[in-house]
Order: structure tokens, then C-alpha cells, then sequence
């Protein structure tokens, strides 16, 4: 095991103090167990609360997307698990500024089954939840399935989209409603390398020969569609691009915004190969990109891979791109 | 059986559940993301933990809910919140002093549907209820508690043997869709596990 | 080699197409084998241009760094390898708004050999330039020889303060002694847990048997201090701050900020986790972070491991640390 | 020696040196960053496609011209900026139509003085000159071609040999200070390899 930890057991709880310790006038801690974070300044009155949450081991998923323009606040789960319900409802209750809360995050099972408890709980306090599901991982099933897909690094596009809304005041059912049309009119789709190593478990958590590739790969490690001699960039890219142009149905004059995120070990320049490849088959195809997101984004700790989300936008959706965003982990545009 | 035997029972079984780790981290590796081993091993610890500040004289009820607790912040996963709320549902129906093997059989069935209702889940989905489901059926069906275990987990066992040919519907497994016919669930497994582990401290 | 790319030959030339396609707007290239880019808008008329450069591999080192309040043109070399000095000399010209340029990169001897040619040339043009080495890398040379010691992920210090330098309109003279003091007052230590895999050559750079640690490592894998079994994350922060306190003579009541830097496959959240152990000692001593940086500011392809970095600062440094930057891969502050 | 023998013998050497480049990798990965492997195959590789375009009616200086570009831009490292220059510095001795054993002698000294100015370095530094200086001398020493190749290969040899005890004192390898002891110059073999290939294409 190549990794810098301390005791397995106390790898989110120490990891979690670091990103205190760095970054006090950005987030604080809500419980006194740190695993539910929020805006230093959350809430805020009158505005929309985000909250997500989900398992750790995805940096900056989740935590990272927690600040202006972005989310309010997150319930931190252990390596690859969900928080529990009692975190997912003290993440509600510091993200409420009056005006509800979107629960945001990515669609696994044990993270529904507790953030619907969650919402229960928001209930009886009279807070008004609404729950919108990351479900952009194309490989996981296909389109007439599309709800039941997995969420992936395609979240990052929701969380900038409804951050933005949430952010100049718009309303719970005005913020539902552009997070959940992010989400569908984006797709994603994954190629792994090599396996992760939880660190509590010390071994990979599935086996990928050196050499071999997953294509459709989960951030979880979770199987994909297609696994085989690993193939050049620009072949990886073809098998990524051409399924997500087809299931969103772009055509020549459409327009999309581009992410290609690394998976935790794949350098950058890698994903600039990849990123190169998407680039000319878009270009081929007549599908203009708006915007270009490249880096990490979401991972799964050490694995080696990366994946390709395409977004399709329209003016409005550009706009809430555009608009400023600044967590300790994701900035861009003008601090106010 | 009365709180301070069920307390015994129980923290002999999630003793021996710890055991069961790699087998099931090995499962969950291969049809989803390999934390079934943790779920299962710190969420017995934490069981076993919880136990020791279970005063004797409460009712059975309030034990399976200490365990429900433990089990679900432990490492709060599809697992451990099926099972917690299973255990919840199942200690609903427990409010005596002394629960007979009658008892035993609503908790287990109550158990079921609460995985069922919240895992929106039958069996042939090639979840922990393939498992779950016959070995219940296997209980009703047995005149008593020895015959009842021994029944039950053959019907278990042959429950996580046949739904290996199904193709996974519910959970991250639902996502290999083909490639998940041929691997045994993890979660019918650990259920497996559970029955055998009570017959050993039994 | 579990590698994303295609031709191993063409790995850079391609990295450099796919930077350039995805930040049109931010990066133009220079020369026409896209070997030397320069902010879109270079070079700033009456202001001081800043050159950079060095090898491949190490993003967002170096091209990463260049934008608003940051460098104004880079060379870029193969991989781990110095760019030429015709390219260096083409970078210069890019630069140049009038008002000199200062030479800002890491003390390798490939680069020094070819920047100082390329200042050669630029002296023909009466060009007036300046050089400033990267050498905070205090595993490579004891204090004595401080200024042979290596360039490493300190360098962004010296960017950041001498792009605001720049930005804010400073004398080539005075741009130059504030990026040489934030390389004096800046020291760095390493650690690498596996190799890296050069794509030409297919074959780790150096052997690093799995659970080993090799202390005080430089980018290119370069061997360091120490070589033994891998400590735990508090045990390796001990050993790489403390040289770092001792050799910048910090003490009670003096101010840092604090980089901790990933070498390509170490997770953020390990990264977290020794900043945690960082600041523990930090405050103990009694020395105050004032500013805090945790993320990939210079790799080494998919090697895993990780630095840290102390620079002494004081209120005029901190101003500089705190201006605004902008470039593709590093953002910070209000753009203008 | 005219300038078509001179390309046809470089063009023998140049392909035969990329056949070290695994040898000068390994060495360059203990002392360095591992990359001399490349810089010796892609800089060999480029002046033997340079040599292509080189008409027969030049002079051996302008080969020589022409041989350093190549090498220097193709994987510009230290020791490609080193050989360049050095080629750079001997082609200024070579401005005639044929050139003589003591032209050969010229070239090389000259070119060796270029290495020590640049890199600021000396015999004893454990670089590249460590092989050659001697090598040179021995050159000197000898009273024509065929023995003096000779009597320089095995001075170069003793070189390499000898500066293995010696620490590092210029570029990467310094930085492993006592750890660069026992460890052979990967630029001070790569000379060697490239007299031995003189030799055999000779
Ligand atoms: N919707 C569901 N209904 C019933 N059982 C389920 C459901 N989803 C998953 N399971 C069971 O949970 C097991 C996996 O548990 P766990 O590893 O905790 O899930 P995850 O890692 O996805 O959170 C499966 O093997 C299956 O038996
Ligand atoms: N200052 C110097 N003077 C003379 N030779 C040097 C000097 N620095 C390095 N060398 C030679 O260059 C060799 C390494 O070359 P190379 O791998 O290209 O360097 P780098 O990878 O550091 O750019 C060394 O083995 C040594 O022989
Ligand atoms: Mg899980
Ligand atoms: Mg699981
Ligand atoms: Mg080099
Ligand atoms: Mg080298």
C-alpha cells in the first residue's frame, strides 16, 4: 500500500481536520464529529440551501463543491459510504435559510435510503425538501433506464448550475428544476486503469490486471461494460465520447460544455491527450463546445483512469456555467 | 428467551460475523464496490460494543433497536440501512419481556417487508431477500427452533445458490446487468453467514 | 504502463494541442510546433514579461503558471527535459512588453545551459534580462550550497510574488529581488512512494519497491536523503518539516504559508492528512500559517508522493501571495 | 578525412550508439533522472536523419554544424546542450576541406574546453570529462589513428573506472552527494560507448 495515512480507521475523521484546519474562513464544521460541514456563512437567509453528501474518497467530491455559488452543505460518509441519516438532517438544518433545500447528490442506494430518512426528519421541522439524483454514468444502464443510472463526475455541472440559481435567489422549485435538467441533459462515461485501495480493507477492490482497462468504470471501481487490452488515448476517447453524444441525441449546431476528469493517479497531460481526441470527434461532428473543464473533478482515491461528461447547453444553462463560484477546492470568476 | 440471553446470543454472532469480512469484501468487490466486508465487520463490532451498554433488564424490543443504531452509523451503507431499519421494523413487534420462537418468526417476517418496502426489492432481484425470503419460509414450515435454523439455512444457502444464475436488479450490482449472472450476492451471503453464525453460538 | 496516450513520441506535442484547444481565450502558441505559449494577451506593454520553462510532466508546472499575475510566457521542454534554447529565446520575444524580462525556473543544469544561451540572444535584441533559479529544494544541497540545491514545488511562491510583482507595473530590478527573496526564504522536502514511467521509455525511472519511502526526493525522481519502509502520514510530515523550520531559522511568532503538494497519485484526501500533521507542528513551534495551499502544483507524471513547502512571509509578501491570479489551472482573486 | 567518409563514419556511429540507450538509461536513472537514454537515442536518431540532407560538398566543420543542432534540439538535456556546444566549439577548428589526425586532435580539445566552461566542471567532477580529458591525452600521446583509438578507448575506460569511487560535484547526480559513490557517470560511459562505436564502425 502506497499510501501516506495514519490509522485506516481514522483516515476521514484526520483527513476531514486537515481540510478544517486549512480553510477555517471557508467552512465549518456543524457537528461536533466534523462529518457534517457547511459555508462559514450558512445559511443564507432567505436563499435556497443545497446540501450533498455521500461517501469520502472522491475529492473534492463532495465536500469541495461546498461555497458560494456551489453547495451549502455536506454530510461526510466514510471511505465509499454513505453518511448516515442523522448527518444527512444536520446538514439540512444548517443549509436552511427559509427558503427549503435540495438534497444533490449522487444516485446510490445507501445514500437514498438515507437521505430520504433525512428528508423525513426535515419534515416534521417544517423544512420543504426536494431531492434531485446525480444519474449521468451511461454505463450503468441504458436510456430507458436513465433515472436508475449511477451518478459520476457529471454532478459537478448540476452543482454549478443550481449553486448559481440558489445563489441570486431563485426558488426551491425554480432550483429543482435547473439541477434536475442539468442532470439529464448530461452523460458521462468512465475508463479505469487500475484498481483502488480502501484504505480500511488494504487491498484493491477488484482486480485489473496491469495492462487492461475497464471501459464504463463506476468512481466506486464498480464494474463497466466492457473490459480489455488497454487501447491508445484516442481509442479510449472514441469508445468514452460516442456513447454520450448518442444517448443525449447532439447533432451538428448543438452545443455542449466538456469535462474531462481525472480519476485520482492519471496525470493531467494525459488528460489533455484525451481531452484533444474529444475535442476533434465534437468538432467532426458539428457540435460546438461552449465550454472546457479539465482536471479533477471527482476520483476514487488512487485509481488510475479518467472520464468524459458532456453537458448540453442552451444560453440559460451557459449563463449559470458562468457565473462565479468559489469553494476552497473549485474558483472561477469574480469573488463578491 | 429472555434480554440477558439474547444479549449473550447476539454478541456471540457478531463476534463470529467479524470473521466473515474478506469473504464478503471479496463478494461486493466483484458485483459492486468491496465495503460489504467493513459493513459487516465494524458494523458487528459496533453491535458488540453496544451490547455491553444494554442494561439486562430492558425488553428484547429495545435491544434489536441498540443493534439497529450501532449497525447504521456504523458504516452507513445500503447494507446497514436496510438492516437497521430491518432490525427497527423487527422490534416493533418485540415489546415483552420474553420472546418465543413464534416472536422470533414476526420479527424475521416484519425484517423482510421492511427491506422489501424500503429497497423497493422482491425475491429474484438477487438481493439479501433471495436469501432472507425461502429461509423465513423454511421457519414457518419447521415445528421448532432446532429443526426451524437447520431448515432455514439450507433454504438460504440454496436461496444464494440459485439466484446466482439471476441477473442483479437492485443496488450497485443492478449496473453489471449481464456480467452479474454467475456471482452469488453479497448481501444474501452475509445473511448466510448470520444464520450459520447462530446455530454455532446456538 | 497503465498510460493514457498514444504515440509515446508525440506525448508532449499532443499535451500541448489539448491545452491549447480546451483555453483559446487564455494560451496562444508562440512558434508553430506550439513549443513556446504565452498569455493571449502577451506581451503587456511597460510591463516586465516572465519567462519560464523547463521539461514536461510536472503540470500544472510549468505552462499551468502562466496568466494574469503569473508568468507571461513559457518554454515547454520534452519530458523531464529542457526545452531549447532557440524555444527560450522565442518565449523572451513573447514576453518582452518593453520593460525586460525576468528568467524564472527551476536550477537544473539542461535548463540553465539553454536559458543562458537564450539571454545571449535576447542581449543581441537589447532585450535586458534577469535570471532567478528555483532552488528550494533542501534535501538536494545542505545550506551552505543553498543556491546549487533544485528547483521543486516551491517555485509557484516565487510565480505568485513575482507575477503580482510584475502585474503591478514593478522595475525588472525590483520584480527580480522579490522572486529572489521568495526563492531564499522558501525550502521544500519530498517524499516519493512508487517511480515514474517516462512514456519514450516505458520503464520506471527508478526502482522504489512497493512499501518503501524514499525521503527528500526530487521531481524528476531524483534519490534524496533516506530510504526505508513507509511511515505512517505523521511520521512523514515530521521528517519533511521539520529541515524546513530549521533551514529557513523560523521560531515563535514567525509567519508561513504552507504548500502541500501532490506528486501525481496521491489523493487530495492524503494530502489533507499530512497538512493536518504540518500545521500540528507548526503551531506547536509557535509559528503562525498565514496563508495555506494544498493541491497538485508540480508533479511528477503518476508518481506517488508528495512535498511541503515553507515560505516566510511577512506583510509585503503576503500582499503578493493574496493578488489576484488567473491562469487555465491556477485561479485566485477577482479578475479584472 | 572528407567531408563523405566523415558522414558515412557519423552515420555508422550514430545508429550503433542507440543501441546504449538502455545501458545510459539504467545508469542515468541511479544518478539522475533516468532520461540520458533518451537524449543519447532521439539525439543520435536526429543527427543520422540530418546527415541526410547534408550535401558531400560542404566542409567537415559545417557536418559538424549540423550534427550539433540536431542533437540539441532533439531532447535538449544537459548533455545535449553540453554536446552541442562542444560540437559547435570543435567545428570552429574544422574550416578546411579534409581534415588530419591533429585536426581530429583539435577538434576534440576544443570541444572539451567547451564542456568545461559551460559546466563549469573539471576532471575529477565525475561527469562526462572524466572519460574524455584522459582520452584526449592519450589521443596525444599516440603516433597515429589506428593506436591512438585505441590507447583513448581503454583511458576513457580507466576513466569511467576510476571516477566511480569519486562523489558527484555537477548536475543531478550531485544532489545524491555520498550516495553517488560506487555508481558509474552515465555521460562518462556514454563517451566511452561513443569511441567504442568509432572504433567498430571504423
Ligand atoms: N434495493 C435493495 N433491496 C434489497 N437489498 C439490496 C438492495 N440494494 C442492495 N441490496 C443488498 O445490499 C447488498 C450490498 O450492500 P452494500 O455493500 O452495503 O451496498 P453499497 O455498497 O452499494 O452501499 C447487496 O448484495 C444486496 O443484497
Ligand atoms: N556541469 C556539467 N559539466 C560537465 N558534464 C556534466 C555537467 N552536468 C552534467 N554533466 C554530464 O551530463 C550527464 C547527464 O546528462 P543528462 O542526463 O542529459 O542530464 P540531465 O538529465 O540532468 O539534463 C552526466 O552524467 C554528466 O556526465
Ligand atoms: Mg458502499
Ligand atoms: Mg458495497
Ligand atoms: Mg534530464
Ligand atoms: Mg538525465
Amino acid at each position: 500500500m502506497k499510501k501516506l495515512i495514519n490509522d485506516p480507521e481514522r483516515f476521514v475523521d484526520e483527513m476531514v481536520e486537515g481540510v478544517l484546519l486549512a480553510h477555517p474562513d471557508r467552512l465549518r464544521a456543524v457537528t461536533p464529529d466534523n462529518r457534517v460541514l457547511a459555508r462559514a456563512d450558512a445559511p443564507v437567509q432567505g436563499h435556497v440551501g443545497i446540501v450533498t453528501g455521500g461517501g469520502s474518497g472522491h475529492l473534492p467530491l463532495f465536500k469541495g463543491y461546498v461555497g458560494k455559488g456551489l453547495c451549502t452543505a455536506v454530510a461526510v460518509g466514510n471511505v465509499f459510504s454513505s453518511p448516515s441519516s442523522e448527518q444527512c438532517y444536520e446538514a439540512t438544518k444548517a443549509a436552511d435559510g427559509g427558503a427549503g433545500v435540495l438534497y444533490l447528490y449522487g444516485n446510490y442506494g445507501g445514500d437514498v435510503l438515507n437521505f430520504d430518512l433525512a428528508a423525513d426528519l426535515a419534515q416534521l421541522d417544517d423544512i420543504p425538501v426536494r431531492t434531485v439524483l446525480g444519474a449521468d454514468d451511461v454505463a450503468s444502464h441504458p436510456k430507458e433506464r436513465a433515472a436508475d443510472r449511477r451518478g459520476v463526475a457529471g454532478i459537478f455541472f448540476a452543482y454549478k448550475c443550481a449553486g448559481a440559481a440558489a445563489e441570486r435567489g431563485d426558488s426551491l422549485d425554480e432550483v429543482a428544476r435547473i439541477a434536475q435538467q442539468a442532470v439529464e441533459r448530461c452523460a458521462t462515461m468512465g475508463i479505469g486503469l487500475s484498481p483502488t485501495i480502501l484504505p480500511a480493507a488494504g487491498r484493491p477492490t477488484f482486480e485489473l490486471p496491469d495492462g487492461e482497462m475497464e471501459i464504463g468504470i463506476g468512481i466506486h471501481g464498480e464494474p463497466g461494460i466492457h473490459r480489455g487490452a488497454l487501447e491508445s488515448a484516442d481509442r479510449v476517447a472514441d469508445r468514452l465520447t460516442a456513447p454520450l453524444v448518442e444517448d443525449l441525441g447532439l447533432g451538428r449546431g448543438d452545443r455542449v460544455a466538456v469535462l474531462v476528469n481525472g480519476l485520482g493517479a492519471t496525470p493531467l497531460e494525459e488528460l489533455y491527450i484525451v481531452y484533444r481526441r474529444v475535442r476533434q470527434l465534437l468538432d467532426e461532428a458539428g457540435i460546438t463546445v461552449a465550454r472546457t473543464y479539465v482536471g479533477e473533478f471527482a476520483t476514487s482515491l488512487e485509481m488510475a483512469g479518467a472520464s468524459v461528461s458532456l453537458l448540453a447547453v442552451d444560453d440559460e444553462r451557459l449563463a449559470l456555467l458562468d457565473a462565479p463560484a468559489h469553494s476552497p477546492f473549485f474558483s472561477e470568476g469574480p469573488r463578491s | 428467551m429472555k434480554t440477558p440471553e439474547l444479549k449473550r446470543l447476539l454478541v456471540a454472532v457478531m463476534t463470529g460475523m467479524q470473521q466473515h469480512a474478506d469473504e464478503l469484501r471479496a463478494l461486493d468487490a466483484a458485483l459492486g464496490d468491496g465495503d460489504l466486508g467493513i459493513t459487516v465487520s465494524s458494523g458487528a463490532r459496533a453491535v458488540v460494543a453496544a451490547l455491553e451498554d444494554v442494561p439486562d433488564d430492558v425488553s428484547p424490543g429495545v435491544v434489536a433497536k441498540s443493534c439497529a443504531r450501532a449497525f447504521a452509523t456504523a458504516n452507513p451503507s445500503t447494507m446497514a440501512a436496510l438492516v437497521a431499519g430491518a432490525l427497527l421494523a423487527g422490534s416493533a413487534v418485540w415489546d415483552r419481556e420474553e420472546v418465543s420462537y413464534q416472536d422470533a418468526l414476526d420479527f424475521a417476517e416484519a425484517a423482510a417487508t421492511s427491506i422489501s418496502t424500503r429497497g423497493k426489492s422482491q425475491v429474484g432481484d438477487k438481493t439479501i431477500l433471495d436469501a432472507m425470503v425461502p429461509a423465513i419460509e423454511a421457519l414457518k414450515q419447521s415445528p421448532g427452533p432446532a429443526a426451524g435454523l437447520e431448515a432455514a439455512i439450507s433454504a438460504a444457502r440454496r436461496g444464494v445458490d440459485e439466484s446466482q444464475a439471476l441477473q442483479s436488479r437492485r443496488g450497485r450490482a443492478a449496473w453489471l446487468q449481464e456480467r452479474s449472472v454467475g456471482l452469488a450476492d453479497p448481501g444474501a451471503t452475509a445473511f448466510l453467514r448470520f444464520l450459520e453464525e447462530v446455530e454455532r453460538a446456538g
